[in-house]
């Protein structure tokens, strides 16, 4: 383990629990990522990640249980006001501006960090600040040559890889990853996977994701969730080994 | 391209008047006057249909706001005794603020309850509230009912006779061309910006920290004073207010000349303001058929011009 | 089965395919790899009648279907399981299964909404949820039980198993060896090379818009270079 | 010469589009009884749409009035008049009603070039209240749609009827389900109702007025321009034996009345509306005064002594104007009845004459 | 007493006609997502149609056959040419087209069936009144609307929610490509279902005739009161269309027939009767403002 580890939480789950009738989506979820490192979240599909995602960026509220970022307790904030706090994430089902072009979804995320978003004079675009810095993003992530290209006439993947560069430039204190290698190819992923690598420490990742290649390489700490109940919590090393994550989630098949 | 068709119109609408009296048809002025003020009144109207897909079926009623506002500070001023003391007045300086500032404040009532909703919703809520002023309108007495308010003469500005049919379209052309010019440069603007991300994708807009409420209300407001406007030269042209300026027709009419120059454009709104009402004019002078007429035109427009007239032209993008 | 001979189609100005031909013959499995934005989908999408060919030839059983409407198609024992899930929000699982399920070429044991439950049980958990709030590997797996009762003779798959966990990756894989042993034809385009392996007869690798490398998982597995140059890997 | 332009500004769409048609087609059947001319003058008339919008009937003159027109006509409703009038008279043109007549220019507001060939507004209402008084109706129930119009309407009705008013039902604008307010008339078991309802609403009423069966037990009572011919065809026997006010009626027997249905049924084979009376009385009246001046509009004063004389013959009988130019003439009570002895359609027919040279209220007021 | 009865009974007759209306506009407006202000156009040629027919040939039965057929092909001919190009494109051109085709059609008709609005006579079997006890009479008339507004309610819930065709018409809504893509010819599903839609209006309209003025403009009366209708209730659901019509005939009618009074206990008779007036104009939009501000979504949204 990193001496990262020591430092105090930056994300904390306490207790969650969220109910659609009869489903306990959530039931009493409680985990924490510590600042600068990369907590994988993995589990059958239904299992509970992404209402867990949710609920922390305030999208659902919970039944029951609390959210602490850097401390203090969300509970009260809506989601807008959480983002603003430092909160950041990718979403599993792309959700990006169509009609804006690749640079202009960076230059969005760069701009609502600088909190002039009721400026009614002047054009981010026009700000080089915010050009370079989404320039670069992109490069990142490997889509220069699409930046003039608008979201919605990408392709799939090129559209994820868009994603995680408007989810990253925000570059916030905590980020949520859902499913951020879904829809790339082999390709992609590498690279994808190298990059989180070489951001690791600057951001608190809780990382959703079925890619394990993906998790293995990149997570500190792997915790999974089974019907909305975290049945294990631990360092991946361990997490590969464990029987009941091999009989609840990975089946045979263990990288 | 924007640049050209803008500066283009901009001539346009200058040299407009000379030209009609070279052609010795003075009556020209009162047409494009007309076509003026309805370009106004949509350019604003497009501000939240086109970039925050609020599609306001109730904008008629800041038009209507606008046009009282004026028609009853003129109405106290010549024949009724004072309201709440004030004496009304006739002065353009003090009475167009107080039309704007009313109308912002309505916008701002309506559009807090309204923006709850959302879709459809919202086009119905706006309509139900413009339904609302329009029936508080007619029930006005005091203020003519349903036969709405005659007023003697228009405002007076220092300086200039509105009485003077070319001066009173250079005065709508003016705020016109301000008000236009302000509007693309809001759009393009961080608020701006973010309005047209709300658009797309509330999810993200707001996981990137913005309030969508408060946002899409301030542009609802702006877009609110702005119809207003409109509504007070409209009363200052035709020199009468009645309570169907807020009908839900009214509201459809700029909804219409929206679409019909090209949603989300600003520019296009005034390119069909003036197809829209030149069609009207000039077919129901030709016959009294000219309905016949004008539905399929509109219908062409929906269902061939692609995104309407100006849209295709305007659309192209530049980071 | 299925021939694609010199097709090329785009989006508007943008050409994106430029001579796609490959073939499935009955009861083979192949697949369409590449990077990101190499034209599989837009191949899909034009052999599926969604996106006009503009130049080349389709067919399918020996019939010509170069631009038939996709329901044609579709009929004719095509079915589809999208990029990017697309069950429809508004109906609950039970009704999204059985809105467009056919017995075209109904066989000995026809897909029924039953046979789709035992395959994915946890559909049948959430028979009465609307898609809209499933969960994304819920979503997923709805769209290939969709697709499987339409009971086709040839299933396309686009990046079918995205967001689903291994074990249901396994399931899918299983059942697919089973479908391809009772003679249906797979068209695959998936990004899990390795667990393709055993099903897959050929990969076709799919660079701007055309087929480069045409060969089987083993070849594939022995040419580091092959990998290298056309997927990164 | 060429012949004196006549601005004609009327509504010819919308649902109340045929009450301009027949206002057109009558003054154009005055004309073309003369051949064209109109008091020996030579006249062409300009026709042209307002959609029933203020504001077009606005533009529509003005754009007439920069091509010169100086003789206005033609507009049917109150509002769209409010609006052009004021326009018309500040440019010294004349402006001759042919239907609308607003209690804004009979009074205070009169004007010296407006006249009102056909009747003040509220004069239709007054007569009915009167009417009542003469059927003994001592209680009634009245019934307006909520607008300046219909409470005029019974302002107008009050202020002649002497009984007790039960109530004042005042209706939504475009209501098409009355039997709210059927059942309402029902408890109240008044000796009768008085309404106005333009257009459609005017239709549905008598309509489900009758299938509530209330026309059995209730007689109805309401002006004639609250059932026209149009509307009375529209509904059948509905409104059978109810009683309607007017100044003329298809059925009044005067030759003159009887030349100009005749002629009217002939040219467009269809029977006149009251519209059509009004608008073709209004022809004559301005051929009058053409003919004072010889079609020389310039002459304004002659002109405007000319049209004062009304020195014309009305197909309603008497007719001449008071000091605000606006009409004094007699009122009747009609009832409709199955003609051809009970086998044919209603038909409105004169029961009694109800106010003699009858002046409008706001006459007092106006300075002229 | 009776009286409270009575008006209760014309608020739910009001209701069911309400529903009428909503019920063609529930299914091309609710469920296909097509935002039709046709909706009224397609009223008034059936109500045209039927009038004409029952002119025509004496027999009510012909004329609502008439009408059915009027409005239904009228339909058809309006989806093929104009609407099937407008499924997949912003809500917004869908109003500007409708909107022209309301110019358009009433236009039309006052060309081809001329200004005189034409009479429709209330049929034989339906005309009179039936004792309700406690010496209260009711039209027939009225009570058949309410029967054939049931109907109607019934058939078109089951079509939506139970069977096949309702179901890919809702999944059509939701991603027009993919159900075509599933060997569905939507193109097809959606012209018939859209007729269908113009059919039930059309049935409103007949239905309607005896006792309305059928008029050019007829449609407009009634075109916002529909989509307020179906907004309240819950855009998509027929129950929520039900629901809304009854509600707002209620609201409306009980409105008409007591608030004056009640306003008179506090005011003087004027003004109560003007104020009374007043609010009842308005009183269907504060409903839907106040509704839709408690639930954004309407009372009984469909599901999701
Ligand atoms: N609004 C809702 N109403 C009812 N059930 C819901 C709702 N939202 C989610 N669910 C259910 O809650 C469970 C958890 O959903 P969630 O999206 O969190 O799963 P997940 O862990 O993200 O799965 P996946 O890996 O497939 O994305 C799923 O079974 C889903 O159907
Ligand atoms: N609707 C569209 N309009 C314009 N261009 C598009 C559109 N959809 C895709 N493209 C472009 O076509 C190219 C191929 O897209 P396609 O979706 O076929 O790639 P793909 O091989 O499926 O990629 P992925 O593996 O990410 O799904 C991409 O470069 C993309 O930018
Ligand atoms: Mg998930
Ligand atoms: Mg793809």
């Amino acid at each position: 383990m990193t001496d990262r580890s020591a430092s105090k939480p930056a994300l904390v789950v306490d207790d969650l629990h969220k109910s659609f009738g009869a489903l306990k989506a959530s039931n009493g979820i409680t985990l924490d990522v510590r600042a600068g490192e990369i907590h994988a979240v993995i589990g059958p599909n239904g299992a509970g990640k992404s209402t867990l995602i949710s609920q922390i960026c305030g999208e659902i509220r919970p039944d029951k249980g609390n959210v602490l970022i850097g401390g203090d307790s969300m509970n009260a904030e809506p989601a807008h006001q959480r983002a603003r706090l430092g909160l950041g994430r990718s979403f599993q089902i792309t959700q990006l501006c169509g009609e804006f072009t690749a640079l202009e979804n960076v230059v969005l995320s760069l701009m609502s960090r600088s909190g002039r978003l009721f400026d009614l004079w002047r054009n981010p675009r026009k700000n080089r600040e915010y050009v370079d810095a989404a320039m670069e993003w992109l490069g990142r992530v490997g889509l220069e040559a699409q930046r003039n290209a608008l979201a919605s006439e990408m392709a799939h993947g090129e559209r994820r890889q868009l994603e995680m560069a408007v989810a990253l430039a925000r570059n916030p204190k905590v980020l949520l990853l859902d499913e951020p290698m879904a829809g790339m190819g082999p390709e992609e992923s590498a690279k994808m996977t190298a990059l989180l690598n070489s951001l690791k420490g600057r951001y608190a990742v809780l990382l959703v994701e079925h890619d394990m290649e993906a998790v293995f390489a990149l997570a500190d700490r792997i915790s999974v969730l089974v019907y909305g109940k975290v049945v294990f919590t631990g360092p991946a090393s361990q997490a590969r080994t464990d029987p009941t994550v091999r009989a609840a989630y990975l089946g045979e098949e263990a990288c | 391209m924007r640049q050209r068709i803008a500066f283009g119109g901009l001539f346009l609408l200058l040299v407009a008047v000379p030209i009609a009296q070279w052609l010795n048809y003075p009556f020209a002025v009162s047409f494009l006057t007309r076509f003026a003020i309805y370009a106004l009144a949509a350019v604003s109207l497009d501000l939240v249909l086109g970039y925050g897909a609020l599609v306001s079926f109730g904008h008629a009623m800041f038009f209507a706001l606008g046009g009282y506002v004026v028609g009853i500070s003129a109405f106290h001023v010549t024949d009724a005794e004072p309201l709440f003391g004030w004496l009304g007045s006739n002065s353009a300086l003090i009475v167009w603020p107080i039309a704007m500032l009313a109308c912002g404040v309505l916008g701002a009532l309506v559009g807090m309850l309204a923006l709850r909703t959302s879709g459809v919703q919202f086009i119905m809520i706006t309509l139900a509230f413009g339904q609302m002023v329009y029936f508080l309108l007619v029930s006005l007495q005091a203020y003519g009912g349903d036969d709405g308010l005659l007023m003697k003469r228009p405002n007076t500005i220092p300086g200039l006779n509105l009485a003077n049919p070319t001066v009173m379209y250079y005065v709508c052309v003016t705020a016109l061309v301000v008000w236009t010019a302000f509007c693309m440069r809001l759009v393009d603007s961080h608020f701006g910006m973010v309005l047209r991300a709300l658009r797309q994708s509330e999810r993200r807009a707001i996981n990137l920290g913005v309030a969508p409420h408060s946002h899409r209300l301030l542009a609802f407001i702006i877009s609110a004073m702005g119809t207003g406007l409109a509504g007070v030269l409209w009363a200052n042209y035709a020199l009468l207010v009645t309570p169907d300026m807020a009908s839900w027709a009214k509201s459809g009419e700029f909804m219409a000349v929206v679409i019909l120059g090209g949603v989300g454009t600003l520019l296009g709104p005034i390119a069909g303001a003036l197809v829209f009402t030149g069609l009207e004019g000039v077919m129901s002078a030709l016959t009294e058929h000219w309905m016949l007429f004008v539905g399929p035109i509109l219908v062409l427009v929906a269902v061939y011009g692609r995104s309407g007239l100006l849209g295709a032209l305007l659309k192209e993008r530049h980071v | 089965m299925l021939k694609l001979e010199g097709v090329a189609a785009g989006y508007g100005t943008s050409q994106v395919l430029f001579g796609m031909d490959f073939t499935i013959g009955q009861g083979e499995v192949i697949s369409l790899i590449g990077r990101n934005g190499m034209g599989k989908t837009t191949t899909v999408r034009t052999l599926m009648g969604m996106l006009p060919a503009r130049s080349g030839s389709i067919s399918l059983l020996g019939k010509p279907i170069t631009n038939l409407p996709p329901y044609r198609i579709a009929r004719m024992g095509v079915g589809l399981v999208p990029e990017g899930r697309r069950a429809f929000a508004s109906l609950n699982v039970e009704e999204n299964l059985v809105a467009t399920a056919r017995l075209a070429g109904a066989k000995s044991n026809p897909w029924t909404v039953d046979r789709v439950y035992s395959l994915f049980p946890r559909l049948q958990e959430r028979r009465k949820q609307s898609a809209r709030t499933l969960s994304g590997g819920e979503q997923q797996m709805l769209v290939v039980g969709r697709a499987l009762l339409t009971n086709p003779q040839l299933l396309v798959l686009d990046e079918a198993t995205e967001g689903l966990a291994p074990l249901i990756r396994q399931e899918i894989w299983q059942c697919l060896r089973v479908l391809r042993d009772s003679g249906l034809s797979i068209l695959l385009i998936d990004k899990n090379l390795a667990e393709m392996t055993t099903l897959v007869q050929r990969h076709h690798i799919v660079e701007k818009g055309r087929v480069v490398w045409v060969g089987s998982p083993d070849e594939l597995n022995g040419d580091p270079a092959l990998r290298d140059r056309y997927l990164g890997i | 010469a060429d012949p004196v332009k006549i601005g004609f500004i009327t509504t010819l769409s919308t649902p109340a589009g045929y009450l301009g048609a027949d206002q057109r087609d009558a003054f154009l059947l005055a004309m073309g009884e003369e051949g064209g001319k109109l008091g020996g003058v030579p006249v062409e008339l300009v026709v042209e749409d307002d959609g029933l919008k203020p504001a077009s009937g606005k533009q529509a003159a003005d754009r007439m009035l920069q091509s010169g027109i100086k003789l206005f006509s033609g507009i049917t409703f109150s509002n769209v008049l409010g609006a052009v009038a004021p326009g018309v008279l500040a440019a010294d043109a004349f402006y001759v009603s042919t239907n609308a007549g607003p209690s804004t220019f009979a009074g205070k507001e009169c004007n010296k070039n407006y006249f009102v060939a056909s009747y003040q507004n509220d004069a239709f209402h007054s007569a009915g209240g009167q009417a009542a008084n003469e059927l003994g109706y001592k209680k009634v129930v009245l019934l307006a749609p909520n607008y300046q119009a219909g409470r005029d309407a019974l302002e107008g009705f009050k202020r002649t009827f002497k009984g007790t008013v039960e109530a004042e039902i005042y209706t939504k604008l475009d209501q098409n389900d009355f039997s709210v307010e059927m059942a309402r008339i029902r408890s109240l078991a008044p000796d009768a109702v008085y309404q106005f309802h333009p257009g459609g609403a005017g239709i549905t009423f008598v309509k489900q007025y009758n299938n509530a069966g209330l026309s059995k037990t209730v007689p109805l009572l309401m002006p004639g321009f609250s059932l026209d011919t149009r509307m009375i065809e529209a509904t059948g026997n509905a409104g059978d034996r109810a009683y309607l006010t007017g100044i003329w009626s298809p059925e009044t027997d005067t030759p003159a009345s009887k030349a100009f249905v005749a002629a009217f049924r002939k040219a467009y084979n269809r029977t006149p509306t009251l519209y059509a009376q009004q608008a073709y009385d209004a022809a004559k009246l301005i051929g009058s005064g053409l003919k004072a001046v010889n079609g020389d509009l310039t002459k304004a004063d002659a002109f405007r002594a000319a049209l004062k004389k009304a020195d014309f013959k009305s197909i309603r009988g008497d007719f001449k104007f008071g000091n605000n130019n606006h009409p004094i003439q007699n009122y009747y009570l009609m009832q409709l009845q199955r003609s051809e002895g009970g086998a044919g359609p209603l038909v409105p027919v004169v029961v009694r004459q109800v106010l003699k040279d009858d002046q409008d209220v706001y006459a007092k007021a106006c300075a002229l | 007493m009776l009286l409270i009865f009575e008006q209760l009974l014309n608020g739910l007759q009001y209701g069911a006609m309400l529903f009428m209306l909503a019920a063609g506009l529930t299914l091309i407006f609710g469920i296909m997502g097509v935002i039709n202000l046709m909706h009224g156009s397609f009223y008034m040629v059936g109500a045209y149609c039927g009038a004409f027919a029952i002119i025509q040939t004496g027999s009510f039965l012909a004329g609502v056959l008439c009408a059915l057929l009027g409005a239904g092909l009228y339909g058809l001919l309006v989806e093929v040419t104009i609407i099937r190009k407008l499924y997949q494109r912003d809500h917004l051109y869908q109003v500007l087209a409708t909107f022209g085709m309301i110019l358009f059609t009433n236009q039309a008709m006052t060309l081809i069936f001329g200004r005189t609005p034409p009479m429709v006579e209330i049929p034989a079997i339906l005309s009179g009144s039936v004792p309700l006890g406690g010496g209260l009479e009711y039209p027939i008339m009225r009570l058949a609307l309410i029967v054939v507004g049931a109907v109607v309610a019934v058939g078109l819930w089951y079509l939506v929610t139970r069977t096949r065709v309702g179901m890919l018409v809702r999944a059509g809504a939701d991603d027009r490509e993919m159900v075509d893509a599933l060997g569905i010819d939507i193109r097809k599903l959606y012209t018939a279902v859209f007729g269908f839609g113009a059919v039930l209006c059309g049935l409103a309209g007949v239905m309607a005739a005896p006792l309305l003025a059928v008029e050019i403009g007829m449609g407009e009366r009634i075109l916002i009161t529909t989509f307020v209708v179906i907004v309240i209730g819950g855009v998509g659901s027929v129950r929520g269309a039900l629901v809304g019509a009854l509600l707002v005939g209620m609201v409306d009618s009980m409105g008409r027939a007591f608030l004056p009074q009640l306003l008179q206990l506090v005011f003087t008779p004027t003004i109560a009767d003007a104020l009374g007036a007043g609010l009842v104009s308005a009183s269907i939009y504060v409903l839907m403002a106040i509704v839709l501000i408690v639930r954004p979504k309407g009372l009984l949204p469909a599901r999701g």
